[in-house]
């Protein structure tokens, strides 16, 4: 029988995920700054602490270094913490740990441990607050094995991958754009996983393949939607995983459209778009191109204060359909 | 010795120390600021509240008291690092509102030229490096401020502001270490307001007064009455002139509450509405100091309220320069990134 | 008149850029953990303690993140700080001063100070250090504006790009890779530099063309030499600069090959072979491909400590050696 | 009570703790320990000087009796997190010398088999969470583990070394605060041996006592002769108990000496040979505790002969061992960076 499915907004999600997986596992607590009696700067962990207690929505100070160790020394001993960082800019304090300890010492210690630990990374930019609370990083840790990282687009996915995050036995790194954090989208209750490592088509299409990340899915599905109106055709896949990627998924696609354009809000500069693009570049699908593979990425510069020059260093969905409509034409 | 100081060691032995150092136009210029800052900010927040300023700013409001009395014993030319709630240092180190609201308001004659808004709010041309947005990140700049200055020989003292919530980061150990183990010219500023965000220094921090993690670091510490600006003003004297003596760095705690919350986004679940009240009611910097400047006679009712008036003049000025100033064109993304993008 | 050459070791020429630039500019400064009389880790600094004094060639406590901090601090208030990091991997620790601080200073500040800031990083594996002694990381800080980053593959390079760093007003990132310093190569003596943003032709060839950088542009000339043999005429592009990339270079040379193979040691997955490969496969060059872009990089996990493992987890030159003869011969 | 403790309290007042707290039988046991872990390590380094080990290591030999000591109250479900350094700790922990042999000469019987060497030594069934390569990088990792025996109420108690160069790093600060405010079951070991790789404490280091800085943690600091098992011993039963109680974190400082350089590419041009010379002729603690064995009639000279000869058995066999040991296939490489990779 299927679960019953509500509207619920992207945080609301995230925190079901999370309230359900503290109720059903003594070994989940939660972990970061002000998610108690502050709900998180976000409001993502809102009154998990009032239901579950200040022992396991644990008010860490400011020390996203030290956390983050703590974190870790949870995981190899038993437990399966889920730890926020308040901004995913602040990630950069916690990188030694992320990087040096978490996803190697299962490696190092020759597979004697597992480090079964949820890192949840409030990312992007949109909210006028500058160069250091905006930015999108995932790719550094895309670019380290150990790690897995997903970006879930929809509130359906934030709870499904959080889930199946809580039961992989590795360590997963979770980046939520915060201007998703008030989206709604149906969301099943109870339990579920939606799988760390799978795309998900979402808009068949023909003309070409757009490869897109968190919220550019949803950009780039109101781009598709514009564009239908001119008779263009577009598939969209939602990346969900960016490591391990799906190359089975976009290469089927791009076998298809023959045509690629890779969307995230990332610096484009070894963004994930370049990981894509290479990707496919050599794979047996390049011989299926018909076009140059476009990406369209963050500007070359930090995130701006001023909320226009702000907009104007990301993607906006006039961009996506001018680059998909070139591409698709043959202009570029 | 000045005249108020003349008056003071004449009269009562125990006249605070600014009613003992500084001048009555120099006290009347300090309550001048006090306003400037608080008014500021209510300028500020009110534009924020009618959307004309996006993103997020921290108010120190009640906390005035602090910024002046660490600031007083600067030259000109002496440096300071700030925070996200770094409106008041930015003022109390010589800023002028009409560029601060322009920056807020996103403008090209912004002191960032509207790139970094409130949380990057600086002067450099007064001294001031720069509010930060990373807690603790402008610890260790500032003592590489300091460094330079001891290597450039220049004389120059440098104040690094942080919270009581920073003083948990790595960065503040690493900072104070080597700031001391190399004797620089730096002044070590923790405002303690009582909550890092929501999380109150008896939950986040193993010490009651932080100013004794200084003697990790074997330099003095000192805990003040942070809403008392003579207190930290003679707190601040005492740590410059120690600085600039080449006889290394400080920590001063100053003791203060903020009267608004954290940010734009916080509903105060963390702490009562009667503390906030207590605060307010009794321990104001602002009225406290009224408070003192008539008692030694320095200023009266009437003083004060043309100070009040002055202050709303210059702070609709301010406003109205923002408003009017040019926004960045888009072509200009990326200018800044490099020092050849100009 | 050209200034005498002799042979020094990669080592020794990036010793003698910084001796250059403490004799002849009071504002720089040394700074690091066991430069002093230590001379280094890998012995870079020598005895320049001896010559210019310890407040010059300053050893730090070992505190990367306050350490890189003091370098920012000291660079935006008029001096030139040359900061080495042991090993590039703990500039993990230090990633908020590089990343949040130095890179975007000067932007966040509308241009009010400039941050003339060079870092070293020893990076690489071959040492049998293990998994948190020998990553290259230097992908990260390419994705970052505001910062440029340079990977000099010999010495020549290495003394001149690092005196092009110290007049460059924004930070330079310089990675070294550690297998490099002992190589010798001609270097001329006193004051030149070697432009940022500009790669070099290793090789001029025409059937295929390498891009490499760092130490890969050494196995890629072996392997070119080889197959040189076989009648297959390599060109070798040593980046040498990997932000910002010189990519005419890159797409004349493809435009003249119509083959790309990318080597690189960091991991291959958005390595800056990734970010090469879709520069090509969205620009102009796209056309001119007569085959996939193939990328040779690091394998999917950390640096094993056992020998043959850790070799095996690199690009060596029969990997280059394969990996070219089947792009030229069209077998992939 | 044990015998020896009887007998001690009917002696001499001041008869050393170990000799009040352990058997002869365990005396003897950690003076074997000892001697193994010197051999060990002189065998590790013999071998690296054949080529049979590659990398580099960094040799604890003159440590020896901080390690023990500190490792003497500890359950073998206790658990403790290493460092570079951690030959000492991993064997005072309980594991075998074959299978760290093995490690260092890269083969699957190793106790990372064959992917971490010297520099990551773990045998996590005994308790060892792992050597790091990062200086601090364990500390908020025992915190962690402490955090888990808090949650999980299984009394374990987790010890962290860390050497003194390590005190400086952000994470030190971020952890100890951490622990003390949680009052997590770990005690923080700071083995001092006077030296971060070249810079001595006096010049990285703004205090003298490290253990002077857990006061900036509100939790009890000692300083130790490190080199001397009982005196460690004592100052480690003091602490694990306390934090086996819930009562919260210590922090010990073993003041100690590297006898070699800080790792296989030293030349030692940051201390003399003077001094060297001194620690290894006058305080060596081998010596130290065989003398103190023979004082208490523990041991005599053909016992400590007896013990050596047992050691030197047990070495040779682990080296043999590691020679004939499987090296990783090739294929092998992918292994363990994922659970599902095996
Ligand atoms: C490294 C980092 N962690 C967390 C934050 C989010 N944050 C911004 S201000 C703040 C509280 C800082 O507290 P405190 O230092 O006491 O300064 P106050 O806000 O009280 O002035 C937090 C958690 C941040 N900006 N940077
Ligand atoms: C974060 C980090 N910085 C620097 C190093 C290089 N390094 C390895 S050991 C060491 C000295 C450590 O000194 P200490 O903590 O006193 O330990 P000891 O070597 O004396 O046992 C240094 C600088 C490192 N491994 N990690
Ligand atoms: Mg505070
Ligand atoms: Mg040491």
């Amino acid at each position: 029988m299927d679960a019953k499915v509500r509207e619920l907004s992207y945080s609301q999600a995230v925190q079901e995920a999370m309230a359900i997986a503290l109720e059903s596992d003594p070994r989940v607590f939660l972990m970061g700054e002000d998610i108690g009696v502050y709900g998180g700067a976000f409001q993502v962990t809102g009154d998990l602490v009032e239901r579950f207690g200040p022992e396991r929505v644990i008010d860490m100070p400011i020390s996203e270094l030290g956390g983050a160790g703590v974190a870790v020394g949870a995981a190899v001993t038993g437990m399966r913490p889920i730890f926020e960082f308040q901004f995913s800019d602040f990630a950069t304090l916690a990188m030694e740990q992320i990087v040096n300890q978490a996803a190697k010492m299962r490696f190092m210690l020759g597979g004697e441990v597992s480090v079964p630990l949820v890192m949840r990374f409030p990312a992007g930019s949109g909210t006028g607050a500058a160069a250091q609370h905006s930015q999108s990083l995932e790719a550094w840790l895309a670019h380290v094995p150990g790690l897995k990282v997903i970006q879930p687009a929809t509130p359906h996915d934030a709870k499904g991958m959080l889930l199946a995050a809580l039961e992989d036995p590795d360590p997963v790194m979770i980046f939520e754009h915060k201007l998703l954090y008030k989206m709604k989208g149906a969301v099943p209750e109870g339990h579920y996983t939606v799988p760390i490592g799978k795309a998900d088509i979402a808009r068949p299409g023909k003309d070409a393949t757009i490869v897109a990340t968190s919220i550019m899915v949803h950009k780039a599905l109101e781009a598709a939607a514009a564009l239908a109106g001119e008779g263009i055709d577009l598939e969209v896949i939602d990346l969900r995983t960016i490591r391990p990627i799906d190359r089975e998924t976009v290469i089927e696609s791009v076998k298809k459209t023959s045509r690629l354009l890779c969307v995230y809000e990332a610096v484009k500069t070894l963004g994930i778009g370049a990981e894509i693009s290479a990707m496919i570049a050599e794979s047996e699908a390049f011989d299926y191109l018909d076009a140059p593979i476009v990406r369209l990425g963050g500007a070359d510069s930090p995130i701006p204060y001023n909320p226009d020059l702000e907009k104007a260093a990301v993607p906006q969905v006039p961009d996506i359909i001018a680059s998909a409509r070139a591409l698709v034409q043959g202009r570029r | 010795m000045s005249a108020t100081a003349k008056k003071a060691a004449a009269g009562a032995a125990n006249v605070p120390f600014a009613f003992r150092a500084y001048t009555p136009d120099q006290l009347r210029g300090v309550l001048h600021k006090m306003h400037l800052i608080r008014k500021f900010e209510e300028g500020a927040e009110d534009s924020y509240t009618r959307g004309l300023i996006h993103g997020t700013m921290h108010l120190s409001i009640g906390q005035e008291a602090s910024a002046l009395g660490i600031c007083a014993p600067l030259k000109a030319d002496d440096q300071i690092t700030s925070t996200h709630r770094g409106h008041g240092h930015c003022i109390a180190k010589g800023a002028q509102v009409d560029r601060m609201f322009a920056e807020f308001f996103g403008k090209t004659t912004g002191y960032c030229k509207g790139r970094g808004g409130s949380m990057h709010i600086a002067d450099v041309s007064a001294g001031n490096l720069g509010a930060n947005g990373i807690v603790a990140g402008g610890i260790p700049i500032a003592v590489g401020a300091a460094l330079s200055a001891k290597m450039q020989k220049n004389g120059k003292v440098v104040v690094c502001f942080f919270g009581d919530g920073a003083n948990n980061e790595g960065a503040f150990h690493e900072s104070l270490n080597m700031a001391a183990i190399w004797k620089l010219p730096v002044v070590f500023v923790c405002e303690n307001n009582g909550y890092g965000m929501s999380t109150s220094t008896a939950r986040s921090t193993a010490v009651e007064r932080i100013a004794d993690r200084a003697a990790a670091y074997a330099m003095p510490g000192v805990t003040v009455n942070g809403n008392d600006f003579s207190a930290v003003a003679e707190a601040s004297t005492t740590a410059v002139e120690r600085a600039r003596r080449g006889e290394g760095p400080s920590l001063i705690e100053t003791k203060t509450y903020r009267h608004r919350g954290h940010s734009k986004s916080d509903r105060n679940r963390y702490r009562t509405k009667e503390e906030i009240e207590e605060w307010k009611a009794m321990r104001d910097p602002i009225n406290l100091f009224e408070a003192e400047l008539q008692q030694f006679g320095v200023i009266d009712e009437a003083g004060i309220a043309a100070v009040r008036a002055a202050v709303e003049a210059e702070i609709a000025a301010g406003i109205e320069f923002a408003k009017t100033s040019p926004a960045p064109a888009a072509a200009e993304g990326l200018n800044f990134v490099y020092t050849e993008l100009q």
